[in-house]
């Protein structure tokens, strides 16, 4: 410590500012730290990274192909029925059965789990950017508060399914020459469920930008000279973090279902590219002979969402600094 | 003993959104609205006609029908009252034939009445038919449930532009069937009760009938034969093995029954290349590239196992066909057959036409177009499955295939400006099922012609999917369409068919039967492909 | 406060127009055909004469004017006769008889008017969806307060669980799920829901509590999930507010500090999520309406938009964006109401 | 039996018995209040000073039993409390429904923060009979009654009106009063007050001190008083605690604290008071002498006699809009025709009670709230002139600190990169050279280096300002507004800031617009003052012509309020007489007067016209 004023023994101790005693920290350590201690944020980020290595990495693993039909084994049960039914039509081979096709479930579940993860992160994100973009320049800029506002309002009242319609006929074949037929399909699927859900979150931007405006510290900032962009993004945007945070854990888990409901209304993703919801909607038939194919995208949606749920939790009281210097 | 056993519950996956089937025409509304208004005959289970309004079927033998074929007499069965009280006359007929061809009414039926040139109302109990030429089937107007008859004083003002406004008649109209609306909430409930004034004082045994609407397959399924809860479901388009659950339920059974329905995949004679202009896609100015090579649409067609799609898709609402019409038996041509799958041969036989994989990535070419196919079909789990499986199958034999599905509003929606219209055809091969009403094929079989293909300059209408033509093909249909003699027609008929399937027009599939389920304790019921499903539910009843 | 609420409700109607002209817009733009239900068995031709006959053919802004007028000043004048000559609210009011045979908004699969089938629909809409939406505020809001008084107990923990799951899980995976247990193996409930279902007494009133319960738990599920969230933080924000203190301060007990000075805070926030959560209400919910055939709101809306009946479409698309403009309105206004420190002017 | 006599075998309402009280957080436990004992007679006033966060609410809250609802813990000690009927009782044993009959009834309590304190969703009257109606089982008309008489005691006034109003529709003066009526509702045997003028006015903390004084007269209650401020301390207090980062350091009788002090920290904390009239004589301000500190060398501080700001004229008004068309239907005259002008190197005070337009008129010379019209000349630049680039450009030379160092400092920055932002935003420095600036700059500010890498909720209030300040200095600007720095720190945090502006000025040269509404600080720190009333200035002039001669009534007025840190020479209530501020909303179209000044000595100016006063 360098203290330039040589103090004086004993009674001027007393008028000293008191310090942080302990060492600084980098801030990313401190986040860490905060987030080690949060019983579901680690739950929740275990599992996370868990199913993403899963579904990234497991085909490579399981390499079967999810659309091989095997029609000789198909309705076979998974391998833990053999605990309790010794007869059940199962084998290693297919360690969670197969379908009424036999199409293997265990490399159809890491296939419809990159499918809908895939869409679920790239939908919530896109949301979150269209989201965070319209609430902060509402809540920041007042003359364009208004009209953001009554086109959030038009977002709110345009039925999802119409407009998927629209951009499958409008956009499907340009992108479907650029993308392929499965990424053109994805990249509309995603921009429609993002386009239909990112009203929350610019609503909850705006509010809190309209709040943390106020504060001294943007005034502040607005007297040592600095731009109305760097404001925005040195000064709101890491102020607004926790609501995105929570946004965003809403938002994978609504991308997720959307498009499961978007697939259970038959206007989802080609049939031959599976996802969890898919998989779920396509299940529900036969729902009482074969539970685990409803269980399992269903556990397997339930359980993503519920993990995001908590590390967002989570990652919220770790992102703010005042929470974690309690 | 009328209206002795209470209440019959029918459940419609579809719900019925008018009871007027002239508006309409879906199949939902036209079955519904049989149970009130009727026609003068009908066909039977079996396809044949038997009298309904009238006590005999006119023919050429009872002198009903002219000898020139171009004038048909009914004689109305005397007594007859509408559920109103008042006599049902043949001006009622004339009428309906009046509401029907009104220029401005869009009404669905007017193929019914094609051909007419007038319809003469001798006296209150008989009906004449006059057609412009010979007409070797004159039983079009007037018969089956697509064509009942409307009472004139109901409905006289809701001529042309006025049938929209009628909302009262076309939700309850007076009928002469065996029961009467008692409340109808379009595209959900349907309640009727008994009519009064129906011809036979015994029936109908049901006091009431409620007929809902809405949900799924499934449900319905699950209402008849699991929980009980209703006694008919309409159409069970469900996997076997689902179906085969549901019986366990024993509350009741499924019942099938077979009509001209055909689960087919059309081959696209024309070029559906992205990279043509629009206007040329799939038009008659580009031919396929390779589809029209008989080597190939064969080996497509001994790639495909044909009795394991019966199995998977349809159990036993289904069985193979090789044949477009494959009912009524008369008309079902057995000069090929294609039960059993042979990878083996198709790719000998491609290898012998010279379409082989020069390039070694995995897909054949015939001269240099590599043998790739967009696949398309309307969105449904049956369909699907078959997708996956025939794309399977295809690759196997070195085809290359993409899938697409379209939603069957878009798929069967005649938007010609959507590009995933079946009409358009914007792939190369596509999916669906298709029939025809009542049991003479001869206008089904027009649709092979080659002047219905769907092109730019009709706004791509026209039931000519797959473009094909064929000179020949035109001469024979013609030739049909003058012949009266009921076993030259089917030879005709049943060459024509072969003519289509055998130059690669459509690669048939499945003939479908349709598979609906009543409770256990509801008697009476036969199904009834070639009419409405419902016609004869005056005679159903409850038993225990 | 009323000059408030004028400004912003004339200020919604160029919102309204621009709102319905783009879903017009973009439902012209959607492919897909009102014929598409009818067979293949009925020729093109006779398609075409159909779509003729229900105007199919004129373009696009004359379709849109007509829309507009037939919804702007045909309907409210049937709305005005009904309400001066059935209604008991203003039946004793001289019949107007404004309106006088022009053509209303006409559903192109019905052919009959879209109002009567969506006043037809509301019933079941109400009963099924108002009522979840109802239960799940019941059971949201306590839950979210004791989650939020005792913040990290095993209650809140749980509760944490039980809504995310909630949250997590689609309706089409617990309705048939609950069908299958419910109605197929223990046969308590039917799995199919009566509309004309009549209650009148005792009896036919625990009939339809029986064919909602499902469908009610179903949705009721869903939305406490998310609601209890909404109660629990504003429930914590407010626990840590200096007049608390001055509450307990003045010897108040627990139960009289949370439920009148606590809760009357934090339902501020809560109950405008709640109010803007009410057109959706009115939007039905498509799927368990789907699932349990409720053939309500929801049900119209995707029959509708599956058969391309666009005046149907476009008319509950509409009569849904006007809820939400209204109700963001009514959310203000409640938010003032509730909040003394708010002036609106 | 508990021995509950106090001091000089008087009985003594409440006795702390070695108190400790303990959080449990998740770095470990933190410890509260260390080990306190003092106690509290009838009728008299015990006044608790120290530092933030010495344990001064810790205590109150814990004799409140209040402590458990914040995670506190009492973990030694007891709270001997003397019953109305005659029993003793150990407080911290308790249970929590026998303190719910205590609080409120027995002990009442007032906090520092009147707007929060009171539910905004109630009425006034509704929170002010809740009590009454639990402890004395009045009935609504009853509590009505005896609510309405609270407000008439504590001179409210249009009581019967103020009881159906919110309590946001009161000023804080109003609203404090009702906090203490509700405090006094049951007439409790002790009451507690946590800070309870902090948050006022000068002229509204008199008010409310004399009222204080005379409630405590007149019913005998006795009064545990909480503060940090030493004039309060000496107009209010019979003994005083002396608290010290959990521990009392020293206790007695007020004369006795005052003049002569034992412990090193309360004497200095009493050197760190600024008394209004110690710079009496003295033409130039300069530093204060700190206690215990050696080094110092006070010298005063000349200054330049050129000028830097001008200002003439300045207007500034907010638009209040609304009727249906949101149109602007009257105006907030928040600066209304201020001239000033400003010395290089000195320092211009504006004081004046809240809301009559100090910060306004600050940041209308930066332009950070655009003014209705007037000129700013800067160093040869028109301010007002400028386009929004010019603008930026021209703020390098005058910066801002604000009041709350807690709110103008971006709590997710660390300290070095806000410090650095104004360098980054002019590129005045590049590469490691902004580094070394930053540390420079910390250096310069007494701050240690190793503070660069924390963030702001690590700091205390006044190593956070001293931030704020460095943050200022970064562009080596000529001017900053100071918008009430000092206000909300500590005493001795203060006077160390206070040092540490002036040295900065005596260093480099820096003109400082220092707006405050203390006026023993302002006049320590000042050239120049000028009083704001209403928008106005209504009296201007060097600091000593202006202190030592007031000659505008409302000057005066706010003179006497201000309390003097000597419990020798205390306010009565009737000396006080204070009117209602007008409101400063006036319909579009008004147009006030020009301000007339009358130069009753050189540079020392009155307001001559109309002032609203
Ligand atoms: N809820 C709490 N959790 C943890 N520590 C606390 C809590 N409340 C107070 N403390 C700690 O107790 C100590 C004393 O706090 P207290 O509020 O009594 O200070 P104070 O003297 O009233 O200060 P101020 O003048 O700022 O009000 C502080 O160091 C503080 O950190
Ligand atoms: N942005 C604004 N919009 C409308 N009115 C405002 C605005 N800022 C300040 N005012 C009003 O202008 C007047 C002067 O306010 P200002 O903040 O300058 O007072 P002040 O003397 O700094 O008070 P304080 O000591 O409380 O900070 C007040 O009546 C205030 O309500
Ligand atoms: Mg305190
Ligand atoms: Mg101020």
């Amino acid at each position: 410590m360098t203290e330039p004023v040589p103090a004086t023994p004993s009674p001027i101790e007393a008028l000293k500012d008191k310090e942080p005693s302990k060492a600084p920290r980098s801030q990313w350590k401190d986040v860490w730290d905060q987030l080690r201690h949060h019983k579901g944020a680690m739950f929740g980020g275990s599992f996370l990274i868990f199913i993403t290595l899963a579904v990234l990495l497991g085909p490579y693993i399981w390499q079967v192909d999810p659309q091989k039909l095997d029609i000789r084994n198909k309705d076979m049960r998974p391998i833990y029925h053999l605990l309790w039914d010794s007869d059940a039509k199962a084998a290693w081979s297919k360690p969670l059965g197969s379908d009424q096709l036999g199409r293997d479930n265990l490399a159809q579940m890491l296939a419809g789990g990159r499918a809908s993860m895939a869409v679920g992160w790239a939908a919530m994100v896109l949301s979150l950017l269209i989201g965070t973009l319209i609430g902060v320049l509402a809540g920041y800029f007042k003359r364009l508060d208004g009209l953001l506002m009554r086109t959030t309002d038009l977002f709110l009242a345009l039925p999802i399914l119409p407009l998927l319609l629209v951009a499958v006929t409008l956009f499907r074949q340009p992108l479907r020459s650029s993308f392929g037929p499965e990424g053109g399909m994805f990249i509309l699927i995603v921009t429609v469920i993002a386009i239909t859900s990112w009203m929350p979150t610019a609503r909850i931007v705006r509010g809190d930008i309209l709040a943390i405006k106020e504060r001294e510290f943007v005034l502040a900032a607005r007297s040592i000279g600095t731009t109305s962009g760097k404001i925005i993004r040195r000064h709101l945007l890491p102020n607004v973090l926790s609501p995105i945070m929570v946004s965003a854990a809403l938002g994978l888990a609504t991308a997720i279902i959307t498009e499961s409901a978007l697939s259970f209304l038959g206007v989802g993703f080609p049939s031959d590219f599976p996802t969890w919801g898919k998989m779920l909607a396509d299940a529900v038939q036969r729902m009482e002979q074969f539970p685990e194919r409803v269980l399992l995208p269903g556990i397997a949606i339930s359980l993503t969402v519920l993990s995001v749920n908590y590390l967002g939790d989570g990652l919220r009281d770790a992102l703010d600094p005042r929470i974690r210097g309690r | 003993e009328r209206g002795s056993d209470g209440e019959v519950k029918i459940i419609y996956w579809q719900a019925p959104s008018i009871l007027n089937p002239f508006l309409s025409g879906g199949t939902k509304d036209v079955e519904s609205a049989s149970m009130i208004i009727e026609p003068l005959a009908r066909y039977n289970e079996k396809g044949e006609l038997v009298p309904w309004l009238v006590d005999e079927i006119p023919t050429v033998g009872n002198g009903g029908v002219s000898e020139d074929l171009k004038q048909i007499t009914w004689k109305i069965t005397p007594g007859l009252l509408w559920s109103d009280g008042t006599p049902f006359t043949s001006a009622d007929v004339k009428f309906t034939y009046e509401y029907c061809t009104h220029p401005e009414g869009g009404c669905a039926q007017l193929t019914k009445f094609e051909g007419i040139s007038s319809v003469d109302t001798p006296d209150d109990l008989t009906v004449v038919v006059n057609f412009t030429e010979a007409t070797p089937n004159p039983y079009g107007p007037f018969v089956g449930g697509e064509s009942p008859i409307l009472q004139a004083a109901q409905f006289a003002n809701c001529l042309g532009a006025n049938a929209s406004t009628c909302t009262e008649q076309n939700f309850n109209p007076i009928g002469t069937g065996p029961f009467t609306v008692t409340e109808f909430k379009p595209n959900d409930v349907i309640t009727l009760a008994a009519n009064p004034n129906y011809r036979d004082p015994a029936k109908p045994a049901f006091a009431t009938v409620t007929f809902k609407g809405g949900g799924d397959a499934a449900s319905a399924g699950t209402a008849v034969m699991e929980t009980g809860e209703f006694d008919y479901a309409w159409n069970l388009q469900l996997a076997p093995d689902v179906i085969a659950k549901m019986q366990e339920g024993g509350k009741g059974v499924p019942v099938a029954g077979f009509g001209p329905l055909v689960e087919r995949i059309m081959l696209n004679q024309t070029n559906a290349d992205p990279a043509l202009p629009e206007g040329e896609r799939s038009t008659a100015l580009h031919p396929h590239p390779f589809l029209k090579d008989p080597a190939v649409y064969k080996a497509m067609s001994m790639a495909i196992d044909r009795p394991l799609l019966v199995e998977i898709g349809y159990g036993q609402a289904g069985k193979v066909t090789c044949n477009w019409v494959p009912a009524p038996d008369a008309f079902n041509s057995t000069s090929m057959s294609c039960d059993t799958q042979d990878l083996e041969g198709a790719k000998a036989m491609l290898d012998a036409a010279g379409i082989v994989d020069t390039n070694g990535d995995g897909i054949r070419e015939k001269d240099g177009v590599p043998l790739s196919i967009v696949y398309q079909t309307s969105t449904n789990a049956v369909r699907q499955d078959f997708q996956a499986l025939i794309k399977d199958w295809w690759e196997q034999i070195g085809l290359e295939v993409e899938l697409r599905n379209v939603d069957s509003s878009v798929f069967f929606g005649g938007d010609a400006g959507s590009p995933d219209t079946f009409q358009k055809f914007y792939a190369d091969v596509e999916m669906y099922a298709n029939t025809f009403n009542g049991t003479d094929p001869q206008a089904y079989l027009g649709n092979a012609l080659c002047d219905k293909a769907p092109r730019p300059e009709t706004q791509w209408q026209g039931e000519n999917i797959s473009r094909f033509c064929m000179p020949e093909y035109d001469a024979l249909w013609a030739e049909l369409s003058k012949t009266a003699d009921m076993a030259e027609r089917q030879r005709i008929a049943k060459e024509l068919n072969d003519m289509v399937v055998m130059n690669g027009g459509m690669i048939p599939l499945v003939h479908r039967g349709r598979l609906s389920a009543h409770s256990n304790t509801l008697g009476g019921v036969i199904l009834n492909v070639w009419d409405s499903e419902l016609w004869n539910v005056a005679d159903w009843h409850r038993v225990n | 406060m009323l000059t408030f609420a004028a400004r912003r409700l004339i200020l919604s109607i160029p919102t309204l127009l621009f709102i319905s002209f783009v879903v017009f817009m973009l439902l012209q733009l959607a492919p897909g055909d009102p014929m598409a239900q009818v067979p293949l068995t009925v020729p093109p031709e006779v398609k075409e004469k159909m779509r003729q006959a229900l105007g199919l053919g004129e373009p696009p802004l004359v379709q849109y004017w007509k829309w507009l007028v037939q919804v702007g000043w045909i309907e409210p004048k049937v709305f005005i006769d009904w309400l001066t000559r059935e209604s008991w609210l203003l039946g004793w009011l001289p019949d107007t008889q404004l309106y006088n045979g022009e053509l209303r908004v006409i559903s192109w699969q019905t052919r009959s008017p879209v109002m009567d089938i969506v006043i037809q629909r509301i019933p079941q809409t109400l009963w099924v969806v108002g009522i979840a939406y109802l239960v799940a505020i019941l059971v949201a809001l306590p839950i979210g307060i004791y989650s939020a008084y005792r913040q990290y107990s095993v209650f809140d923990q749980a509760g944490t669980f039980v809504t995310m799951v909630g949250f997590s899980i689609p309706p089409f995976f617990t309705g048939p799920l609950l069908i299958v247990i419910f109605s197929v193996q223990l046969g308590w409930f039917p799995s199919i829901y009566d509309t004309t279902h009549v209650v009148n007494d005792w009896a036919s009133f625990k009939v339809q509590l029986q064919q909602m319960i499902m469908p009610v738990m179903v949705l009721a599920f869903q939305i406490t999930a998310q609601l209890s969230r909404y109660m629990r933080a504003s429930t914590l924000d407010n626990l840590n507010q200096d007049y608390v203190r001055t509450a307990r301060a003045k010897g108040l007990s627990e139960a009289v500090v949370v439920m009148s000075h606590v809760v009357r805070n934090s339902m501020i926030p809560v109950v405008t999520v709640i109010a803007l959560g009410i057109p959706s209400i009115f939007g039905g919910a498509i799927i368990t309406e789907n699932v349990f055939k409720v053939n309500g709101i929801g049900q119209l809306l995707i029959t509708a938009l599956f058969a391309n009946d666009l005046p149907m479409v476009m008319t509950l698309t509409f009569i849904f964006a006007v809820l939400i403009v209204m109700f963001n309105l009514i959310a203000d206004v409640l938010y003032g109401v509730l909040d003394p420190r708010i002036r609106y002017d | 039996m508990l021995d509950i006599t106090g001091e000089g075998g008087k009985p003594a309402i409440a006795k702390i018995e070695k108190l400790r009280v303990e959080f449990e957080t998740k770095d470990g436990t933190v410890v509260g209040v260390e080990d306190v004992s003092f106690d509290i007679g009838p009728g008299e006033t015990v006044c608790v000073v120290g530092e933030s966060g010495s344990g001064k609410s810790v205590s109150s809250l814990s004799l409140m039993r209040l402590i458990d609802y914040g995670g506190g813990d009492i973990a030694k000690g007891r709270l001997l409390f003397d019953r109305k009927e005659g029993g003793e009782i150990d407080l911290a044993r308790a249970d929590q429904s026998t303190m719910r009959n205590i609080r409120g009834n027995e002990i009442g309590m007032i906090f520092q923060e009147p707007m929060t304190a009171l539910n905004p969703v109630f009425t006034v009257g509704r929170q002010l009979t809740e009590g009454l109606r639990v402890h004395r089982g009045m009935s609504r008309k009853q509590a009505d009654a005896r609510a309405l008489e609270l407000l008439r005691e504590v001179r409210i006034p249009e009581p019967e009106r103020r009881l159906k109003q919110y309590p946001h529709e009161l000023s804080g003066g109003m609203r404090q009063r009702v906090v203490i009526a509700m405090a006094m509702a049951c007439k409790p045997r002790l009451l507690i007050a946590d800070e309870p003028t902090t948050a006022l006015d000068v002229t509204i903390q008199a008010e409310i001190l004399a009222l204080m004084d005379r409630l405590k007269r007149e019913t005998g209650t006795a009064v545990m008083f909480i503060t940090h401020d030493m004039s309060v301390v000496a107009q209010m207090a019979d003994r005083v605690v002396v608290m010290f980062r959990g521990n009392k350091v020293e206790e007695g009788p007020v004369e006795e604290i005052f003049e002569n002090p034992k412990h090193p920290y309360t004497q200095a904390l009493l050197a760190a008071v600024p008394k209004l009239g110690e710079m009496t004589g003295k033409d130039l301000p300069e530093p204060m002498k700190l206690f215990g500190r050696t080094d110092q060398k006070i010298a005063p501080i000349p200054g330049k006699n050129e000028v830097l700001l001008e200002v003439k004229g300045l207007t500034t008004r907010f638009p209040v809009k609304g009727g249906f068309f949101r149109r602007t239907i009257a105006n907030v005259h928040a600066v209304e025709d201020v001239s000033f002008s400003l010395n290089k190197g000195q320092t211009l005070s504006l004081v004046g009670e809240s809301g009559c337009g100090k910060s306004s008129a600050g940041r209308s010379i930066l332009r950070l709230v655009e003014p209705q019209s007037g000129t700013i000349n800067l160093d040869g630049t028109d301010i007002l002139a400028l386009s929004q680039s010019e603008l930026r450009e021209a703020r390098r030379d005058m910066q801002m600190i604000f009041q709350d160092p807690f709110a103008s400092l971006n709590p997710q920055i660390q300290l070095a990169d806000q410090v650095a932002e104004p360098i980054h935003n002019f590129r005045t420095e590049t590469g490691s050279a902004v580094m070394d600036k930053v540390a420079n700059l910390f250096d310069r500010v007494e701050l240690p280096r190793s503070f660069m890498r924390r963030f702001p909720h690590e700091l205390s209030g006044g190593q956070r300002q001293r931030i704020a300040i460095a943050r200022a200095l970064a562009l080596n600007p000529k001017l900053i507004v100071s918008d009430e720095a000092v206000s909300a720190l500590d005493v001795s945090v203060q006077a160390q800031v206070l040092n540490l502006m002036m040295e900065l000025q005596a260093d480099l040269g820096l003109s400082y617009l220092f707006i405050s509404h203390d006026m023993a600080v302002v006049e320590r720190v000042s050239h120049q003052v000028g009083v704001m009333y209403l928008g106005r200035i209504v009296e201007i002039g060097p600091r000593r012509a202006v202190f030592e001669d007031p000659q505008h009534p409302y000057t005066r007025a706010l003179m006497k309020a201000v309390p003097i840190a000597d419990p020798r020479q205390r306010k009565s209530e009737k000396d006080l007489n204070f009117k209602p501020i007008p409101s400063p909303i006036h319909p579009v179209g008004y147009e006030p007067e020009r301000s007339v000044y009358h130069e009753v000595s050189p540079g020392h100016f009155i307001l001559t016209s109309e002032s609203g006063y």
